[in-house]
């Protein structure tokens, strides 16, 4: 394969010894805390839905009113499934409903059971949290079927398209618009408020700013718009969403209830991009991608941000180290290698000479370097100006490096990048402009065979080289005061500071966490 | 619904692109200058979202935004087509029952316009989109006369040749030359031939349909025509079915 | 000469480009309505060069004419810059000189807006376009809270720091947050600081620098600000010379 | 150089000897011929300018008049030189100028010399005429001296422009203009009617169609203009017009005397695109190359056009197999391979599968069979529509295989091809685009090496065999027939027929051209 550089292999298996050193203490400290998102997935995986009519206008979640009143009364160092399981096991209420509608009257007393008491609980809620993971199984193998009935996209890279008006019932018609002009993933971006949001809003929303909400209903609506025009297409149409923010492990739980298929979730987005704290992102982060890999889902990272902050040449490696630890973790977490939807971009400034080739060297260095992952390709959006021409030029030179390279997944850049979200004739103009590239120029790959020492094989070592130093620096130093200091996105993230730091408690001897369980058991 | 409005990315909303140069330097004052055009255009609110200087004394600019206007759409007048579309057999069939003889047809670019590839896509065998041109149509006798044909030639072959109808292209329109082209063929031929002149049909990519009457032809064929069109149209333009019961 | 117009290849000719979607299948209707609405947008005579279907209740367009409108450079209302350009030493020398304490700024994305590099081109030491951001000013005491920092905890925070200056930026714009947004923050201080209220800035990409009074803040900055334009400008609201002779 | 293909030597040496084969009948023919242009043309070289102010008013140029007066009197089978100067020599007139008013006035008589006085006819023609090429000499150096002193454009391939507004006051500032930005050949187009008329205006001129009158005043004006520029930007500026037509001989004249640098000039075009008789167009043909040989001027020939009238993979192998000819034609009159500005076009329609590899196949083809020609590459017209996002991308597609291929010369397509001649601001996108694909790109012809048996090898190689198969037959048939048959840009011009041809006179023997004369003595 042409696309594919052979890469200095002592280097490489350094990169990743040092990645997996440097990954450790943060996989061991996700191992003893837990937070309040994961304490609620725990409880959506068991069923519960719905919000308290009652309470901050109707819009809080059950799951959240639980697990705040659990929290008040016996704190959640033991979790939130055994005060939960044992106030159902103890006959307190009838069900998890119950549990909860107990909580909104405030008549629920939780404590945290002990000897059988505390056997009985965990019990209950393993087999209730149980239920729930099979029907994640269920909406896999019903991926498995539907993409066995309607087949793959004919060719790789697969287009990959954001629908972002605000309004679900807007994204639908333009997704399907899209799907039938050729994209074969849809990802509904989010509003900007959600993912500061400590809670999941509820159904089908038409309220959002420059994307829309992600809701248990919005998903399970769009997934059924997107079976449609998958069956009348013949070609399985996948569907993304963020698992991002403060509710990560939430919304992981509901995309693999919904049949999602590929999530955006990375290990230090949430740090660097919304100031959420580091350490409630490295939990809500592991539990999120254990769900992810029970659900068959692809997860996209986010290496493509550092890039609008920082420099796409000065800080190519800090891509790569930050994909090498995001492999590392997925790997921790059960994920397998074709789930592993790594993320880089085509963010040089285009007036810098030699740019292209600059980026053919970068995206042939993740190819070469993750052979076996289906990495996401980003589009121009920093230096995408108002010279809407100039940009669909661009868009263009990133479909055909990312052709050349042997990209998996490509998001298909809009001209519009700097002025406005997607229009309708946006989207349809970029797929004319991806498939112009890959009809014209598919094969090219023959004729591509950048030479051993030449100008793309040298760049591509310069970068793992600085990749495999900075890793040094960073197993030198440890991973969260590296983040503290400005190494991704030149963007600095203290460990003690950021969004969502209450949310975290350090788990008692004894805490019980029922999905993590069952689903490592699996593993 | 007869209201609507251009589509950004909701309905209603209005959105529209523009592009254009003023020929004043750039600065805070070209991109007054472009939003005051962008206003008058109707655009409003509008955002310069682009631009740059050309040469020293020109600005160009990117303009997006939300046109007040509506569009409605009774009020749209189109040239709809008004003759059923026949399949060659038909149009042969027709001839022979109709005429008795063949239809005449004769076909040039006139003025100094040497675009002949639009005129062939009509008349020659190999025709357009997957439809054969005129000449694959036994009824017809069609001679094509090239590129450059001044309207003196034309009137007189056409009457030498005694043509039924007469189908000029004209693709050149800087300077509006296929308008002023098409008025002295028009005129030339009431001139020379009075009511007995053939039927008058002008093709190109940049005329507008409805422009026949205003130019004094008998039709006018936009972009993308296909033989089979203007076969169809010279059936029922020439040989009414009326006429034939 | 005071009235120009769009210059395609020869003055006066008055040409633009447009293209926009309509909610309507694709179809000579559709087409007329596209010219319909060009001609509401004073584009006269109109071409549409260019459709296609999107889906099946849409149509895109490109349209290429020439505008009828005539621009007026005399009636451009440009927010010219009325304060002088000062470098990074003068700033300083007129903070020492005239205010005899550190300039207190602070900096913020409000509402649910990420979008921190704007803000940061302004006031971080690393700058924009060249120019060093206002940290790297000596007499200047900068902090900058980032983003996502609500309305009443940017009030709070820039009470407590005493701020001269309140800079806020806005990036995201659809639906009007910006404006939205803006308004807010406008409204905010007003109520709890009232005259004493810090000098309110606001900046970003997609703000037409000429609405600061219709948002009630002092100053709007647009696309490819520099940090020295806002410090020279900061000098020149709060410390005129005039005050300090 | 990775442009260029291993073709097959002994199908290459095959193609050239049919070439010269095919060629020489017609090239005979030339000899055999003169045409009213070409005794013109000998008087413009021997200096006679203006217009007679009485007939066809006032624009018909003297030279018109005297030739068609003499043809009237005399014949044209010794050419217009013998009577002209014979009446000058013999004191019938004091001057060129004077026999022309002499004619103007009705009073001039010629006749043919013979014996003594056909010699001093003789002599006083070859002086008079070989200043006028003494002029053409200096022009040359003078060319040489400011490449010299100004550089040549720092790259290839040198950018190549078309202005075209019809008003020479409009068309300097935009060329200025262009070239400010990037243009290294600035061309301006002709007016829509001007190939077919058998006089070349005089004159400024302001009102042409889609094009600029060629003027021997026009071509001054530009060229000075470009002087300007030139200096300004220490970069010489070249300049191109049109050497065809029913004029052919008299511009290729004035190109030469006003410093033109490249002519579009080509064996057939005339033929083929604007019905000039056959016979009329080689032997115009032969003559104006002569003069560009001597000029220096780089001639462009128009293969590119078959593209728009035939199907630029069906007849693929027609171009070729005209570049050949025209390269014979070249030599044959003195042009050296620097001069051979060979024409070809990226004409391919985008929505054929691998449209973008053919075109490589194609472009390399030429690459490696004129290696030291200044290729001409054309842009796509045929299918820009008026989607002009579309054509940009399109155009930008082109930018890049031209650099790729390493083509000499790229005249840039503009996005409104379909719609307007170039605005201004087409212009400038145009060159845009063109700066960001040889800036970020450039170099990529390290990483671009088509393999050989690959498609691109593959496809060149099966158009260079039907290249020879057509040349077997043309040859067989005569290249006179092959026109009349349809052979090149499926357009049929029978030999006998075409506008032109009452301009076509046989030589007798002693007819005088003391232009060719010296021309090709001096080779
Ligand atoms: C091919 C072509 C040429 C070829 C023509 C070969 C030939 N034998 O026809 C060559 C290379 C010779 C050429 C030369 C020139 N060309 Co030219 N050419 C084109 C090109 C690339 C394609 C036109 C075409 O063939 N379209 C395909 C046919 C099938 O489409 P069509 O003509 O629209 O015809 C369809 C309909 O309109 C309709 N139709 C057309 N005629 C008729 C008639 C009847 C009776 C009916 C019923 C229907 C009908 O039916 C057809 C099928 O659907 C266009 C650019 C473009 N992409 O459009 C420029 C273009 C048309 N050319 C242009 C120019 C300026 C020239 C020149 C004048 C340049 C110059 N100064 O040297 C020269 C000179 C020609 C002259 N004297 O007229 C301009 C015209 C600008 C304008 N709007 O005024 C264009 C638009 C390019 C540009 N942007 O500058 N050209
Ligand atoms: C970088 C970027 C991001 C980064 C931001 C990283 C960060 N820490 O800032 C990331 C990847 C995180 C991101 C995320 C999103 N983004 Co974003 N992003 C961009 C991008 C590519 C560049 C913006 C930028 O950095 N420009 C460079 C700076 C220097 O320019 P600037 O902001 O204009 O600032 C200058 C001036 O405006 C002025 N200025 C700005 N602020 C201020 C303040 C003051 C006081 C002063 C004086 C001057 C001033 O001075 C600066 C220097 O000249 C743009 C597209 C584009 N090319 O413009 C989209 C864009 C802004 N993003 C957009 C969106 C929608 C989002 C998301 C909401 C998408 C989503 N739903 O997930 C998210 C969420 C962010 C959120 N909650 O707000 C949209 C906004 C659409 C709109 N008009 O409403 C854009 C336009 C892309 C698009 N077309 O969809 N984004
Ligand atoms: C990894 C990742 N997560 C999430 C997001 C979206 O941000 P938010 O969490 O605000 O929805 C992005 C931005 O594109 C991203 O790259
Ligand atoms: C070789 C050649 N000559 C001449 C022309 C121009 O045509 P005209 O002779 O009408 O000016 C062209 C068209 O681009 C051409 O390719």
């Amino acid at each position: 394969m042409s696309a594919r550089l052979t890469l200095d292999a002592g280097l490489v298996t350094r990169a990743r010894e040092l990645a997996a050193l440097a990954a450790q203490p943060v996989i061991d400290l996700a191992g003893q805390h837990t937070t309040v998102s994961v304490e609620r997935a725990v409880l959506r995986l068991a069923g519960l839905e719905g919000t308290d009519p009652v309470t901050g206008e109707g819009e809080i979640p059950w799951v959240n009113r639980v697990v705040d009143v659990v929290r008040e009364q016996v704190g959640l160092e033991h979790g939130v499934a055994l005060p939960v399981w044992h106030a159902i096991a103890s006959g307190g209420a009838g069900s998890l409903q119950e549990v909860a509608e107990q909580v909104g009257a405030g008549t629920a007393r939780f404590e945290v059971p002990t000897g059988g008491a505390e056997e009985r609980a965990r019990e209950a809620a393993l087999a209730a949290v149980g239920a729930g993971l099979s029907r994640v199984d269920g909406a896999r193998r019903r991926r498995e079927e539907l993409v066995a009935t309607h087949g793959d996209p004919p060719r790789r890279p697969w287009i990959y398209l954001i629908v972002a008006t605000g309004d679900i019932y807007e994204d639908i018609p333009q997704a399907q618009a899209a799907a039938r002009a050729g994209a074969d993933v849809i990802a509904v971006i989010r509003s900007t408020g959600q993912s500061l949001l400590d809670y999941v809003p509820e159904g089908a929303t038409r309220t959002g700013y420059a994307g829309t909400y992600a809701t248990q209903e919005n998903f399970r609506l769009m997934r059924a718009a997107l079976d449609e025009v998958s069956a009348e297409l013949g070609r399985y149409v996948r569907l993304t969403n963020y698992a991002s923010g403060l509710c990560m492990p939430e919304i992981a739980a509901l995309a693999g209830l919904e049949r999602l298929d590929m999530m955006l979730n990375d290990a230090m987005y949430g740090i660097l991009f919304r100031d959420i704290n580091p350490i409630r992102t490295f939990v809500d982060q592991r539990f999120s991608r254990m769900v992810h890999a029970r659900a068959g889902i692809i997860i996209n990272t986010g290496e493509d941000n550092y890039l609008t902050t920082a420099d796409a040449v000065d800080e190519a490696h800090t891509v790569t180290v930050s994909q090498l630890l995001n492999e590392r973790f997925a790997r921790e977490a059960g994920l397998e290698d074709w789930q592993l939807g790594l993320g880089h971009a085509f963010e040089i400034n285009p007036t810098v000479p030699g740019s292209f080739r600059l980026e053919l060297a970068h995206a042939m260095l993740a190819r070469s370097l993750f052979p076996d992952a289906p990495l996401k390709w980003m589009p121009p959006t920093k230096h995408m100006t108002g010279d809407v021409f100039g940009g669909y030029l661009l868009d263009g030179f990133f479909n055909l490096a990312g052709m050349l390279t042997d990209q998996s997944i490509l998001l298909v850049g809009m001209m519009t990048e700097a002025v406005v979200t997607p229009w309708l004739s946006d989207r349809d103009l970029a797929l004319r402009n991806v498939r112009y590239v890959l009809d014209a120029a598919g094969g090219l790959g023959e004729d591509f065979s950048p030479p051993p020492g030449g100008f793309i094989d040298t760049r591509a070592h310069t970068v793992l080289g600085e990749a495999v130093d900075l890793l040094e620096r960073i197993t030198a130093d440890g991973l969260l005061p590296s983040i503290a200091q400005g190494t991704f996105g030149i963007t600095k993230r203290p460990a003690d500071r950021g969004k969502g730091l209450d949310g975290v408690v350090v788990k008692a001897p004894g805490h019980l966490d029922p999905a993590t369980e069952l689903m490592e058991a699996a593993l | 619904m007869s209201i609507v409005r251009p589509y950004g990315d909701t309905t209603g909303d209005g959105m529209v692109q523009t592009s254009f140069t003023l020929p004043v330097p750039p600065g805070p004052k070209a991109e007054g200058a472009a939003l005051q055009l962008a206003g008058k255009m109707g655009i409003h609110p509008a955002m310069v979202v682009h631009s740059h200087g050309i040469g020293t004394g020109f600005t160009f600019f990117v303009v997006y935004g939300s046109v007040t206007h509506l569009v409605d759409l009774d009020a749209v007048e189109v040239e709809e087509r008004d003759y059923p579309l026949l399949s060659p057999t038909e149009v042969n069939g027709a001839i022979k029952t109709r005429l008795h003889r063949k239809l005449v047809v004769m076909g040039a670019c006139i003025g100094t316009d040497a675009h002949t590839v639009g005129i062939d896509a009509i008349l020659n065998l190999k025709g357009f989109a997957g439809e054969k041109g005129l000449e694959y149509y036994r009824e017809m006798d069609v001679a094509n006369l090239g590129a450059q044909v001044t309207v003196p030639e034309l009137v007189g072959q056409a009457r030498a040749a005694r043509a039924d109808a007469v189908l000029v292209s004209q693709v050149v329109t800087q300077k509006d030359a296929h308008l002023r082209n098409t008025r002295e063929l028009a005129g030339a031929f009431r001139e020379a031939m009075g009511e007995s002149r053939p039927l008058l049909v002008v093709g190109g990519p940049r005329f507008d349909p409805a422009m026949a009457r205003d130019l004094g032809v008998d039709k006018v064929f936009g972009r993308g025509t296909t033989p089979g069109e203007v076969a169809s149209y010279l059936v029922s333009a020439l040989l009414p079915e009326e006429v034939a019961a």
